[in-house]
């Protein structure tokens, strides 16, 4: 971590003049002395197959809304190293809060891929056990979540767990209300707390020019008194050693950090989006010029620290993996109708005892006729 | 010559055509209402057509939006905003019960708020959580709102065309499992103004009181009752606010039963409303209680469990049987008892 | 032994002492809530001495106190949560609607959040504009909350305790106006638990059914109504949800007639589910329509006029001339036909 | 106004250093070259006595509330120069966007003090005709007018009024996600409008340090892309001269300008508060002793823009307008029971004409009695 961050001047908070990058658009180490750690070849290693095998997760999981396997699914294709390197900057026990487009970053935390997609098949709302994976349910409502992130890092550190959370947003859901508020509360309480912008430069067809006047999003640190860097969000290394100076930095106790991450969503917002209808293929073209894994594979091989057999095995894992989630997905989900009335309380009131009873007796009627 | 096939969708994005056609002051903007057309293509075409001054989009933040708009009525536009799905204009809430609904008031008349807040709400269309919110509700019960919700294509254009002329502040809700229901309709149409209900179908035996996403299903239920023997009245509300009295506690004092359907949860929703009107209208002219058929009360389900949580022609059909029509002699074979 | 004289404000205030010492997981925070103790000074005292830790300041952001509340309650805390005024409640709904009510039954049980997000309400108190809404309704028609309001100080300290130790999401509604009613109150107590009503009055003509703020005033009314010759019963629902279908339609069947008053606009309010409830389940003992005595469908009047928007004792007796006492053989006389 | 604000830069968009302050606690002028053009000694004299009025209504209030003609009152005793500022800093046709704790500017701009004190008398919601005064009814929801505000500066931005709008806020209420994004819409719209923070110091009891941890509320403007700057609150000429300049700023298109003025209410938060629970004599004493209008006096007294008359007849006029202020308040507001059902709608629904007979024959009854 620089020095610059405890340097006193509120101008400390700002974020660098360009975006943090370590890696050029082909791979090349960017010269100059780096201003936040090298991450260690090994961290790379691993965040290389996990793209690898995220790619390849993404593309089936898009595939599967084609055969109706899904009802939906918002792709994160090209923000491979964000998604990725979102959940390798964090240690076991802390806590990551995601989007709907975090579904890649859910499988790279080891959730099952099957517990990840319920909510986008369509038969739960949040497929996985929040409180076992420490990540909370995939949030629709946007940057709502940010402040429930805030919540949870300052309960960490009241019981001086030495946890911290890391929340995802959009650059859309910076103009939310509640973004401004979690930025607030974890600023003013000193909540260990990550502030991932993935800004993929759209909310669905809106362009960021049409989002915010401001230099950066990551200029927005400073009105709250938190710590603001943005980084080329290709550029794996860039994103690692970011987030893993971001997190130091909330779990050693000085308070939230914001990340702006320049990145590019290459497929359409969700499968049934058009996005040819706001933007050129040409666009697109040249984010899929700064691709993360080949950048970061270029790089890799070039130290030495990636050989053909290390490429090959990730390709096999991914093939393994997305194969895995085929014959998952094939299986119907086991759907019980009764079940919409558990949890709604801990214990039902007495009103939906009487609506599930009369649920029953419809479906008992249905399954007499049939 | 044919009546053309028009679709709900296509019914408001005509709606919304003429309105900026004929009166400069409309503005349209929203999430995604500019170059994409919205998310459901309610907007598609009007920012091509008119300019980004009149078809617009903005940041993402439904509070934002909504009071922007209210600063744009003040200062003499007619803002139509669009809050891409039921439960993403929560964030808006604040802004819509203390300013929307009380500016008029507030300001003994001298602010008016011309404004319509259209919401695609409501399921049925296998979304997931929070995009299937039934939440007239909390609209209708915020006095100062009018609550407009069409069940068909040319009600669909009317009832917007009426919204973006209306002096006071509209909530618009489109109900989207209806956006791509078809109806023979020639457009520009008028049809009845906000406050009065439509008997889609007439009946003697029982009175179906429906509206929005509802209607098409209760129409579908009378059709299956006719089997069953009951001939059913079937009322099509139009706009929850202003709420047409008069026509549904005819059409009950008629038939001597009542059953609403509505998706919406049911404890305190629009359902609590209507039964408890009817009952107090209609009292002695009921031969058994109004009952309601709504959702149940939990959070809208995943959209695999959906189809079981919604009213649908069965339930209605079931709460036929509940309408006591056999413990009781048959009404249509004599004088009402004591009809108010 | 006398038992002390205790004000709702007292007896709120004593039960988060009382719960802030035995469960180290609650916490207290809001605007307002620490040196000065609230603007109603129900939190007095509470950060002195229990410490900054446990009850706190947060920045003025409603939104923003409910959902750190929801992440510290995923986190293992216990919050209680202040909203200073019923309409600035309304910055919050989203987190509310989308995420308070919601988090337990869309992780299927996995992430409970107990947690209480208290809000001073209604009126009465001369206060001015979104000083003084009934926001009940909205909250009752979300499922996954527990709406809970007490009438009485020995009810606040208990529902207040219990609202704590829930494992669910309560939203608590402390009647403004009975901030600083007395009543002797020996505490702790413990009275009844969530979801019973209480029947406050015994009568065999009538029932008034109330909840929070009107449970004085339909007490006034009924003894005002004993020179008018009826034997009114009073039932305060204490919890809106879970609601008490027993107590309430127990009640009527046996006098027969139902008012109920609430101060809330009438229009899709609760009042219209209490209506729409009673009649389906007490329909064959009903000798008069379910009413309502409610406060106007408006926004809610300047201070000077509070008085004439409120539900009053006037009111509910004048309701009671709509009972149709006379135009049918008196009740009380005859077997009731056709009992449920 | 400086060259600074087109320079480029984001920097550029950052407040001063320090607030801008024109004149010194005692009322001298601060060396060195102003950054911001001085306003005209007329303004200044007009401003003195504005405020001298202004104080001697605020007082008057407060004493309206002892007597119980008012319900409730929060004064801006200490406030005067941001108060008087802002409504001079306007031009006539321009929009004032006021809180409840705007009455002394409301006086200002020329409104009945009777149709000012309405809302806290509690005889109507709002006494004035905001299209007559431009003047939006005082609002107590905090923030949400401040969206209002920026979508009216675009409605006139629109209609090519030249018109632009203020809009008033406290440091509390910048936490609210309204301001958050009132900010950005009129930044991303280029709206014409002056967002101004009356930071006092306090939200009701809650100090500034909880409130934000941000170097300065005005460092929030860089997150938008919006001009920001310090100031002096009570410091008049600071206020007059800075306000002046945003309202350029934003008339010839530059967009939305953020000023926060330090400044301090020297009065609990309202009637009905107790500041001695949360804040301390010395405290308020430090803040009397930067009274602006003393140091305005001195200051213009100084330069000989202001004579001994002119003091006594500024001093008059406020005892003759608190004079007019007793008189009109002792006479009772007319209320019209039935007037509540007018105005919710445009016409009434038919419902309403239910309820209004239904009260009008509760009344009539009443009458009868009586
Ligand atoms: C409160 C709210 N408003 C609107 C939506 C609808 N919506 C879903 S995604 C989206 C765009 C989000 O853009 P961004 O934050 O940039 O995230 P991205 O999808 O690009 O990852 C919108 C408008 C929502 N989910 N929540
Ligand atoms: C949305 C909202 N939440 C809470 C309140 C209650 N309230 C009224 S004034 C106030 C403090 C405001 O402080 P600040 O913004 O600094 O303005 P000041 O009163 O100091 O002028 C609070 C919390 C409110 N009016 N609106
Ligand atoms: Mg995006
Ligand atoms: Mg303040």
């Amino acid at each position: 971590m620089t020095d610059r961050q405890h340097d006193g001047g509120p101008e400390a908070l700002l974020p660098s003049e360009r975006p943090v990058r370590f890696l050029t658009d082909t791979g090349a180490a960017v010269r100059g002395r780096p201003r936040y750690p090298l991450p260690s070849p090994e961290t790379l290693r691993r965040a290389y197959r996990a793209m690898v095998v995220g790619r390849r997760f993404d593309a089936q999981a898009t595939a599967l809304t084609k055969q109706g396997r899904l009802a939906v699914y918002p792709s994160s294709h090209g923000q491979e190293a964000c998604q990725v390197g979102a959940v390798l900057a964090l240690q076991d026990g802390d806590w990551f809060f995601p989007t709907y487009r975090e579904s890649m970053a859910l499988v790279t935390r080891g959730i099952e891929p099957t517990e990840v997609l319920a909510l986008l098949r369509g038969d739960a709302h949040c497929g996985y056990d929040p409180h076992r994976h420490h990540v909370a349910p995939q949030c629709t409502p946007l940057a709502t979540q940010t402040v429930h992130a805030a919540g949870l890092a300052y309960a960490e550190q009241r019981k001086g767990s030495g946890r911290i959370a890391l929340a995802c947003v959009g650059d859309g859901a910076t103009s939310e209300g509640d973004f401004h508020e979690a930025l607030n509360f974890a600023a003013v309480f000193k909540a260990p707390v990550v502030f991932l912008v993935q800004n993929n430069q759209y909310a669905i067809s809106v362009p960021l020019d049409r989002q915010t006047a401001a230099p950066s999003l990551a200029h927005k640190g400073i009105g709250y008194g938190i710590r603001s860097e943005r980084i080329d969000g290709n550029d794996p290394v860039a994103v690692l050693a970011v987030l893993s100076a971001a997190a130091e930095h909330a779990r050693s106790g000085h308070g939230p950090f914001l990340v702006e991450a320049h990145t590019y969503r290459l497929e359409s917002h969700t499968n049934a989006d058009d996005a040819t209808r706001y933007r050129t293929d040409a666009e697109a073209e040249e984010w899929r010029r700064r691709d993360p894994i080949a950048r970061l594979e270029a790089y890799l091989r070039r130290r030495g620290h990636l050989s053909d057999e290390d490429v090959a095995e990730a390709a096999t894992a991914a093939e393994e993996f997305a194969a895995r989630l085929r014959t998952a997905m094939n299986a119907a989900p086991e759907l019980t109708p009764l079940g919409m009335f558990d949890h709604v309380y801990d214990v039902p009131t007495p009103q939906l005892d009487e609506q599930r009873a009369s649920l029953r007796s419809e479906l008992e009627a249905e399954e007499a006729l049939t | 010559m044919t009546t053309p096939s028009t679709t709900m969708a296509q019914a408001l994005n005509s709606a919304l055509r003429d309105a900026l056609t004929e009166d400069e002051r409309v503005v349209v903007f929203g999430e995604d209402v500019g170059r994409l057309g919205g998310v459901f293509r309610i907007t598609d075409g009007l920012t091509a057509e008119f300019g980004e001054d009149r078809c617009f989009d903005t940041p993402l933040a439904e509070a934002g939006i909504v009071g922007f708009a209210v600063g744009m009525a003040m200062g003499g536009f007619r803002p139509v905003v669009e809050l891409q799905f039921d439960a993403f204009a929560y964030p808006a809430f604040e802004q819509i019960a203390s300013h929307v609904a009380k500016m008029r008031n507030r300001t003994r008349g001298r602010v008016a708020l011309p404004m319509v807040i259209r919401i695609p709400y409501a399921g049925g269309i296998g979304g997931v959580e929070h995009h299937c919110d039934s939440s007239e509700a909390y609209y209708a019960h915020t006095p100062g709102l009018k609550v407009v919700t069409p069940a068909t294509a040319d009600d669909a254009y009317s009832l917007l065309r009426e919204a973006i002329e209306d002096p006071d502040p509209v909530i618009f809700l489109e109900p989207k499992k209806l956006y791509w229901s078809k109806s023979q309709v020639a457009l520009p149409v008028r049809t009845e103004p906000f406050g009065r209900a439509a008997i889609r179908r007439q009946g003697a035996d029982a009175t179906l009181v429906a509206y929005g996403p509802t209607v098409p299903v209760a129409l579908e239920a009378a059709e299956a009752a006719v089997e069953e023997g009951w001939d059913l009245e079937v009322v099509d509300l139009r706009t929850i606010v202003p709420f047409d009295d008069e026509t549904v506690a005819a059409s009950v004092r008629r038939t001597g039963r009542c059953v609403i359907v509505s998706e919406a949860a049911g404890f305190a929703g629009v359902g609590a409303e209507i039964a408890a009107r009817v009952q107090e209208r209609c009292f002695h002219s009921l031969h058994a209680p109004v009952l309601r058929v709504t959702g149940y009360d939990i959070p809208y389900p995943p959209p695999m469990l959906e189809q079981h949580h919604l009213p649908n022609v069965d339930r209605i059909l079931d709460s036929l049987d509940r309408l006591q029509r056999d413990d009781r002699p048959d009404p249509r074979f004599l004088p009402l008892g004591g009809a108010a």
